[in-house]
């Protein structure tokens, strides 16, 4: 026996969260053959099939690009600082990918390691994420290479599983998420089911020990040539979490502020001295390798990616990580002598 | 953190009686940056300034604000005074809350409450300005005078006497101007070509001076100390260097009944001519649109008569360019015409008075021809409709001034005296003469000058009317003259056989557009401004020109030519020096974060970008970049509004200093 | 033409004349195109040419890793091909270091993109070598400007309500910026910080004001690639503001960008009969 | 200025120094009254106004932007004002797309002699954005945060 919900029944419920003046966000159609997690407005807008998954991620929810840290005012010669409120609203992410959901335990890592991010926190337990398990994938995706698959339940609250065109099984994994639909639930005898997900297009082990040696490989310069140095990938990626900060203000006083940041852009590194160490796209596309694949698993011991593929779903000329692990892995299964193929 | 000293300035009452001084001094005082903010009655007074540069010294300030008149007005007096105590000139700035505040608001709550945003800016610009050492450029010595009037030739004499290059410019054909048609001057009665002539001689032979009449200024680059003027020499249709002068040509021309320029119409001339017999240079120039050859292709006569050869039908303006350090503007006035109303001047005109309508009543420099030896009658004051001896003339002053409602607000200030001059002219020539002055003050303020106007009444019998003109009518052949005398009470008309106009003076035809060339500012009025009605009289806001004469307001001939020396010595005290120093305030490139695009070097009017290659410590290539040449950057700020890196700034009013300024109105 | 094109490349990498080809690759024959470095002569038959071969390859000549290989050939079309005008008129490249191969295109995408639907250029005509055949069309002002008129149509607030929704979803990943041939700064005005020009932060007050900052930074200068609004993650149409430059600049002056390499370009140039009724 | 709800508009004028500065001055040596709404930032030549401090000045709340310099032709640098006039051109085009009031945004050429001009624009651009009220458009994306 499972819990079931009928599509209409989840519109609906949507809904009834909009009434009681819940924040609640999912997929949106913005344009022509483009669907982006985006606060919702009304039901009607969100959008459960047709895509494959949205090119940004769910990130922005628990980790906006723009944040206030703190307010500082001018009194006279003093400062004065006053902290930023705390987020207070409840929201409710529905329809997340679960290569989406599955990078928020990956999130916590860094925002809960030494002293924790109050408003990270914060918003973590204010956020109810609603996954719909995937029954489709492209080229881009990858969750199946790195462990993962359609139905990672990592990060949801709550898992829906299509069982037929009318239906999805609901699988509650939080009492946050049980909450939500308890009462909205019917039950079913049947159980959503879905496929194995993407074929594996690389191996993992390989690249662990292609990273172990390759650190100064010719490798890097290949792949650097393609690169744009935007920051499309970093910013759809729902694993990347760097950021900025900055003073933003007037002559009365001002905000320091939390805005994400890349490391592909070429000026992320660069010094007040004016040193930059990292002036090649090369070593900046290494460091993003390196820092999902190997930095951030010696220190957390899990990978700083989901295989969700949006860096290159969204990237300009359609690198991302996905076409670089496969040059490796194939890299590695060929005796080293042979040159890397063009990318 | 910089030391910042603000000094607020009551201007007298000029800025106290509308702003309160002593709040936008005591708010300037809690500002980021501030040590020091306090108020004074006369910032620009030597105790003012002793002020600046004892707080200079106590507070230890290394940037100064001034809040009180504009820049323009004395920035110059308060970075002496602040670098006087040490303070480095380019950090200090004025708020200007008098030109721009004060003066033009007159509710004391806003007026207060801009004034200290005006302070707030000046001093977030303040803090953020660099110290600066001025930059030398050599001088051109060679004065340009425009305007070859009794001023411009007094001034080009004096620069030339002390040995330095004149280049004098005069539109018409021949220099002399204005005085060189007058007939006799008062307060003395000398003849005015008896004077003139032979100074107009002195400055065509000077070696120091060369001469270009029948010219005008085409256009003006460059700045002080190095002028580029481009001047279009028209057409004068005569070889100048082979002409000898001797009058052939003007005495076989056909065309012989041509309006005399130099007579006011009065006379007449051939196309072929010169202006009048002691023109000089004694060269001729052909009328084009009178002259026979160039209107119909045939005639020719003058160049058969002409010995020299000298006359070029296919003579076309030509344009050279004169280089110079400084340029005097004496371009002189013209007479207001009484006829027609002017409605983009405000001026609805005298059409009453018949000028133009009647022959009879003409101007008062048409008057100075009748009177003058060389003139049209030679001398005998005759009317113009029959040649009759006027037995009764009505002379009738401030035709145009001191008439707001229909004119010209201010008074032009020659006329009472020449109006005298006239009447007592005339009672000289015609003894059995009438001859009325209808007049509303007689303003006789100079050496010698009342007593010359009591001379008229008393000795010559000049009849004094104290009232306005209201019409003119003709009947009969005598002109109907219909006035007020306020003093008597009574209206009163007088039968005239002649009207004299006292036509109010107004600056020569074309000057804006010289000015704005210069980068001289003019008045409503078109008369040019000086940079201080009392202090710097000859000087202009464009550094390195000059004014004298009429052109800056009306005067009579004394003043013209004390203004004229004044104007000389200006420009020889510029010339005393080897170079100028110019202020840094010029553009430089961040040459780590220029893209080469060379955006500003399309843009610079100047043409100081340079291309550049950055090379390191090992003399090896790491990038190209744009470069700005000191030398030549004229700190308009152009490349800095196209670069799009803004690699360029702009020193004086750099990126960080607008934006602080907008920041200190949020 | 895909054949010529190999050949080319090949003939163009072993006789030397070019170290490097930059023309199109796919991975898989359904797969996206991209852009693709040839460096040996053998590698050759990589080189693709179909319908999908949107980027403006131009953007990479002005690439310092790029220029480092040495002399390059790279594979343009007609809208493309204005880029390499302009990058010279701003001394950005070396004209006779760059190998131009045109390549006649009946259009991008499936169905055209709506640039292909106006454009005029089908055939490149500063290549150095042209492969394929076909004759432009003259398309009228007016029709390449309809998207920009439509728009136009709307009335001021309801643009202005449009442009709060859409640079709301500005992220400030600045693709739009990286992908453009003609951003060529290496340090852009949004990265400099004494004074910070624009605000960093993608907020509404940050992405209109850098995204005004970057369409008039083309200004006469954009040649309409519309390569900053097809990689838009976020799917800004940009093209609408770099439109109404680029019809301002025709319709003032005459100008259009990258088509007349003997034209000087459009901001620091003027005439005393510019326009300008707006000014009292 | 109260007769409108007491809105007082803030205008920024960026004017050159060598024409509309000037002719600021001679409104104030004539005593010309006007509103005392304009905060005038002083800038060589028109030739150093770019777009990014009318972005700026709208930034900083301004209500309405005038900028100013010399007639064509009386540039104190000699081009400045017509390489500016022709940036203005395009910039305007850009703004209108965007939606931007129009009618804050003013420009002027006002010589040194123009000092009633001076009044006159400032009287006339002051009693515009009274009627128009505050630049809440430009506000809102101010405070729109993310």
């Amino acid at each position: 026996m499972s819990h079931a919900i009928r599509k209409e029944a989840l519109r609906a419920l949507v809904g009834s969260w909009l009434a009681e003046g819940k924040r609640v966000a999912g997929p949106v159609a913005v344009g022509p053959g483009r669907v982006l997690y985006q606060p919702l407005v009304s039901p009607e807008r969100l959008l459960l099939d047709g895509f494959i998954r949205t090119v940004n991620s769910i990130k922005a929810f628990v980790f906006p690009r723009h944040e206030e840290l703190y307010a500082y005012r001018f009194r006279g010669r003093q400062v004065e600082l006053i902290d930023a409120p705390l987020p207070e609203e409840e929201q409710i992410v529905i329809g997340a990918r679960p290569c989406d959901a599955a990078a928020l335990p990956v999130l916590d890592h860094v925002f809960r390691w030494g002293t924790p991010d109050r408003s990270y926190e914060r918003r973590r337990e204010l956020t109810t994420v609603v996954t719909l398990a995937c029954r489709e994938y492209d080229d881009h995706c990858f969750c199946t290479s790195l462990d993962s698959g359609p139905r990672d339940e990592r990060g949801s609250d709550v898992l829906l599983v299509e069982i037929d065109e009318e239906t999805y099984e609901v699988v509650w994994l939080t009492s946050k998420g049980k909450d939500l639909f308890v009462r909205h639930t019917e039950r079913a005898d049947r159980k959503g089911t879905i496929g194995t997900g993407p074929k594996r297009k690389f191996d993992a082990a390989a690249l662990e020990r292609f990273l172990a040696e390759n650190f100064e490989s010719p490798v890097w310069e290949t792949f650097a040539l393609r690169c744009l140095g935007c920051g499309a990938c970093a910013y759809d990626c729902p694993t990347c979490h760097c950021f900025d900060i900055v003073d933003e203000g007037d002559r009365h006083g001002g905000m320091r502020v939390r805005n994400w940041d890349s490391c592909q852009f070429a000026l992320f590194t660069l010094h007040a001295s004016g040193h930059n160490p990292r002036t090649a796209q090369a070593q900046r596309i290494r460091q993003r390798i390196y820092h999902k694949f190997r930095i951030y698993p010696d220190k957390f011991g899990d990978t700083l990616c989901t295989g969700c593929g949006n860096c290159s779903r969204g990237c300009p000329v359609h690198l991302g990580i996905r076409p670089v692990l496969e040059a490796i892995s194939a890299l590695e299964r060929k005796p080293q002598s042979a040159p890397p193929k063009t990318p | 953190m910089a030391r910042i000293g603000v000094f607020v300035c009551w201007c007298g009452e000029n800025i106290a009686r509308h702003v309160d001084v002593e709040a936008v001094a005591s708010g300037a005082a809690t500002l980021p940056g501030v040590r020091t903010a306090l108020s004074y009655k006369y910032m620009c007074s030597e105790p003012g300034q002793a002020l600046i540069r004892r707080k200079i010294a106590e507070e230890g300030l290394d940037a100064v604000v001034v809040s009180a008149c504009s820049p323009h007005m004395h920035l110059r007096t308060f970075r002496r005074a602040a670098e006087g105590a040490g303070v480095n000139p380019y950090r200090v700035e004025m708020a200007n809350i008098r030109e721009h505040c004060s003066w033009v608001h007159h509710d004391r709550g806003e007026a207060t409450a801009k004034a200290a945003d005006l302070v707030r800016m000046a001093v977030a610009k303040a803090r953020l300005d660099r110290p600066l050492e001025p930059i030398c450029v050599p001088v051109a010595r060679r004065v340009m005078v425009v305007g070859g009037g009794v001023a411009g030739i007094q001034a080009a004499l004096d620069v030339a006497d002390a040995g330095h290059q004149v280049v004098l410019l005069e539109r018409e054909p021949s220099i002399g101007g204005k005085m060189a048609g007058l007939s006799e001057t008062f307060p003395t009665l000398d003849c005015s070509q008896c004077i003139l002539t032979p100074r107009m001689v002195e400055a065509a032979q000077h070696p120091n001076i060369t001469l270009h009449t029948y010219s005008e200024v085409e256009a003006v680059e460059g700045f002080v100390g190095n002028f580029r003027v481009t001047v279009r020499k028209r057409a004068r249709y005569i070889d100048v260097d082979r002409c000898t002068g001797c009058g052939q040509c003007w005495n076989s021309c056909p065309s012989k009944k041509n309006p005399s320029e130099f007579d006011y119409r009065l006379g007449q001339r051939t196309a072929i001519y010169i202006p009048f017999p002691q023109a000089v240079p004694a060269r001729p120039v052909i009328d084009k649109d009178a002259c026979i050859k160039l209107t119909k292709g045939k005639c020719g006569l003058c160049a058969k008569r002409c010995e020299a050869q000298a006359v070029k039908f296919d003579d076309e303006d030509r344009l050279v360019v004169e280089e110079v350090g400084a340029v005097v503007v004496a371009t002189g006035y013209r007479l207001y015409d009484p006829r027609t109303p002017a409605a983009a001047d405000g001026i609805s005109g005298y059409g009453e008075y018949g000028y133009g309508k009647y022959a009879d009543v003409i101007d008062s420099l048409q008057f100075e021809r009748l009177a003058s030896a060389s003139g049209p009658t030679a001398g005998e004051i005759r009317r113009p409709s029959d040649g009759a001896v006027p037995k009764s003339i009505v002379f009738v002053s401030c035709v145009g001034s001191r008439d707001p409602a229909k004119g010209l607000s201010y008074c032009s200030k020659v006329c009472c005296m020449y109006n005298a001059k006239h009447a007592m002219l005339y009672r000289h020539k015609v003894h059995d003469g009438a001859a009325h002055v209808f007049y509303m003050d007689v303003r006789a303020g100079g050496k010698n000058y009342d007593e010359f106007v009591r001379r008229a009444i008393e000795q010559d019998g000049a009849r004094y009317h104290r009232g306005r003109v209201s019409k003119i009518t003709e009947r009969e052949g005598k002109l109907i003259v219909r006035g007020v005398d306020t003093l008597a009470g009574e209206a009163i008309t007088v039968e005239a056989d002649m009207v004299v106009l006292a036509a109010a003076i107004r600056p020569a035809e074309g000057v804006e557009r010289l000015a704005q060339k210069l980068g001289v500012g003019y008045d409503a009025f078109g008369f040019l401004s000086e940079s201080h009605p009392k202090l710097r009289p000859v000087e202009t806001n464009a550094a390195g020109v000059f004014v004298c004469g009429a052109c800056q307001g009306p005067k009579d001939i004394p003043e013209s030519v004390a203004q004229a020396s004044a104007a000389a010595a200006k420009v020889l005290a510029l010339f005393s020096r080897d170079e100028l120093s110019r202020d840094p305030e010029i553009a430089s490139v961040n040459e780590l974060t220029c893209a080469a695009c060379f955006a500003c070097e399309r843009s610079c009017p100047y043409g100081a970008v340079e291309r550049a290659e950055l090379r390191n410590g090992r003399g090896e290539f790491l990038k190209r970049t744009a470069r700005i040449n000191p030398g030549l950057c004229m700190g308009c700020g152009t490349c800095v509004a196209v670069c799009p890196s803004k690699s360029v700034d702009l020193d004086g009013y750099s990126e960080t200093q607008v934006y602080a300024m907008l920041k200190s109105l949020t | 033409m895909i054949e010529a094109l190999r050949e080319l490349a090949r003939r163009l990498l072993a006789e030397e004349r070019v170290r490097v080809v930059i023309g199109y690759g796919q991975s898989s024959p359904q797969g996206p195109v991209h852009p693709l470095f040839i460096t040996r002569a053998e590698d050759a038959e990589q080189l693709v040419w179909n319908r999908q071969c949107f980027s403006n390859l131009t953007a990479y000549l002005t690439r310092k890793d790029v220029r480092a290989l040495g002399p390059a050939a790279v594979v343009v079309k007609g809208c493309d091909e204005r880029t390499i005008t302009v990058l010279e008129k701003e001394a950005q490249l070396e004209r006779e270091r760059v190998f131009v191969v045109g390549m006649v295109c009946e259009g991008m995408g499936d169905p055209g993109l709506p640039k292909c639907q106006v454009c005029d250029r089908h055939r490149p005509r500063l290549a150095d070598e042209t492969l394929g055949e076909a004759v432009d069309r003259e398309v009228p002002a007016l029709e390449r400007y309809a998207a920009l008129e439509a728009f136009l149509a709307r009335p001021a607030e309801q643009r202005m309500a449009y442009w709060q929704e859409e640079l709301a979803r500005c992220v400030k990943c600045y693709a739009c910026r990286q992908v453009c041939p003609l951003c060529y700064c290496e340090r852009c005005i949004v990265d400099k910080n004494r004074p910070a020009v624009i605000d960093t932060s993608a907020t509404l007050k940050g992405n209109f004001a850098w995204h005004i900052t970057r369409a008039f930074h083309l200004a006469g200068r954009c040649v309409a690639c519309g390569e900053c609004a097809r990689v838009c993650p976020v799917g800004i149409d940009l093209t609408l503001l770099n439109q109404s430059l680029a019809r301002a600049a025709e319709e003032a002056y005459g100008f259009r960008a990258g088509e007349d390499p003997r034209v000087e370009p459009l901001v620091g140039s003027w005439s005393p009969q510019d326009r300008e009724d707006f000014i009292r | 200025m109260s007769q409108n709800n007491g809105f007082d508009p803030k205008i920024i004028a960026y004017v050159c120094n060598w024409c509309t500065y000037l002719g600021a001055d001679l409104a104030g040596t004539n005593r010309l009254e006007y509103p005392a709404s304009v905060r005038i930032i002083r800038l060589p030549c028109t030739g150093r106004i770019d777009f990014h401090l009318i972005v700026k000045a709208f930034e900083s709340g301004a209500d309405a932007v005038l900028v100013s310099g010399c007639h064509p032709g009386d540039c104190h640098y000699t081009a400045g004002n017509f390489h500016a006039r022709r940036r203005w051109t395009l910039f305007r085009a850009l703004l209108d797309v965007l939606g931007i009031e129009m009618d804050r945004i003013h420009f002027t050429w006002i010589s040194a002699a123009e000092g009633r001009k001076w009044q006159e624009v400032v009287t006339e651009i002051t009693e515009k954005t009274k009627a128009l009220g505050p630049y809440r458009a430009y506000r809102r994306i101010c405070e729109g945060g993310a």
